[in-house]
């Protein structure tokens, strides 16, 4: 099923996509199936495990599912400090 | 209490939150930005943070050390924007009763914030170059460990390393 | 650098120098006093130091630290003299490219510091008695394992506990 | 052989003796023969090996021979920091 998502691009990943962020219908049920339709977006070919993934403001895993109007953060590996 | 900020980070200002009658050791820790990486002479970094989640990770690292160690207080302060070498991109202090314990739990709260917190940064070199910095539990896994290998550099000129193993720790 | 002052210790000018800009890392520790001891409520502290052999001792520690592992500058200050609750009484800095480096030389810098430099301190207690305060390695063996037993208390009232077990860490 | 030695006295040590040092004659040939013979003074029970002990400003081992005109520091146990 159909349903709205707003995504957004940090770092490496919104550098290569060009924007930060864009709002789009996919039928993707979870994060991971999202994250693997955007590629062209984002570019990261490695496996999503190696980054991080954020559903309205909440850590989650790569399994959560993508609900209708849900804003999904895809973080390249982090380097703080 | 764990802060993002954009202004320059001022240990000593912070680390008198932590003051308390009952505390005999504080244990803190700096991460400045070195002038080199890698063998690369870095010139500036720029730090993107995503701020909301920095905040509730921190905030729940900080709680994981206070239930893993005996401590008094424990916070934590992280720059984001420009940043030049030598300057402080982020702080950590802990205090306690006994200095055991301030060290165990500033160790982990450091090593958890680089691993956890969404930061990246990105290190311009003195050749003009410039790349975003691997983190550091890849680095741990060797040169082939290269999370964005086969990622063209989107930004980069021929020859700019993508992803450095390591930086400023 | 090893010193030793009667004045108050400043932390922020004392990182100062350990500045460098291929430093990534900055370890430091300080040892403040507590207003308690071994059930004991405290309420000053005085510290008695023979000065020339502090800081003889306290450079081989340094120096030791820096054969040991690879840091860029270390400094400890030790104050001798009357300390009120919540003073510094001593303080360490390391600073090095990375930081686990940084983390293991301070630790082991406080630790010898406290085991070896000719340093003593006598607390005072809020019931007017006070105690020469013993020595962090005898108290690890255990409330038995008593330096002073049968050395009758030169100024102590009756029931003041000669030696304490520890103090501030 | 009688040799004249400066002793000095510190914390728990320097408040027994009630004096911070003194200069005797002693016939003691290592520092913990002379820190048997001061007793007295500092009153100390305890073995030797767990105070300290500085001839001329450098810390010693025990055994270390005391000569005419040494100055000799006696340290309780430390507890610095």
């Amino acid at each position: 099923m159909k349903k709205q998502v707003t995504v957004r691009y940090f770092a490496l990943f919104r550098e290569h996509a060009g924007i930060s962020g864009e709002t789009l219908e996919s039928d993707a049920d979870s994060a991971a199936a999202l994250f693997a339709q955007l590629k062209h977006r984002h570019g990261s070919t490695e496996p999503a495990s190696h980054c991080k993934v954020a559903i309205n403001d909440q850590l989650v895993d790569w399994d959560a599912p993508v609900r209708d109007g849900d804003v999904v953060l895809f973080f390249p590996p982090v380097a703080g400090g | 209490m764990m802060l993002m900020t954009e202004e320059r980070i001022l240990p000593d200002e912070l680390s008198r939150e932590l003051r308390d009658p009952a505390a005999g050791a504080y244990a803190s820790f700096e991460g400045w930005i070195r002038n080199h990486n890698d063998g690369m002479s870095v010139v500036r970094l720029e730090y993107e943070a995503y701020a909301p989640l920095c905040r509730s990770e921190g905030e729940r690292i900080l709680e994981e050390a206070r239930s893993r160690w005996k401590i008094l207080h424990a916070h934590c302060v992280h720059r984001s924007g420009s940043l030049e070498i030598g300057d402080c991109a982020v702080w950590v202090g802990v205090s306690s009763a006994h200095r055991d314990e301030a060290f165990h739990a500033c160790r982990y709260i450091i090593d958890q914030v680089k691993q956890r917190l969404p930061i990246w940064k990105k290190e311009h070199y003195a050749n003009g170059d410039s790349g975003w910095v691997n983190c550091e539990r890849c680095a741990s896994h060797g040169p082939h460990y290269d999370h964005a290998q086969g990622l063209p550099p989107p930004d980069a000129k021929a020859g700019t390393p993508l992803h450095k193993r390591r930086t400023a720790d």
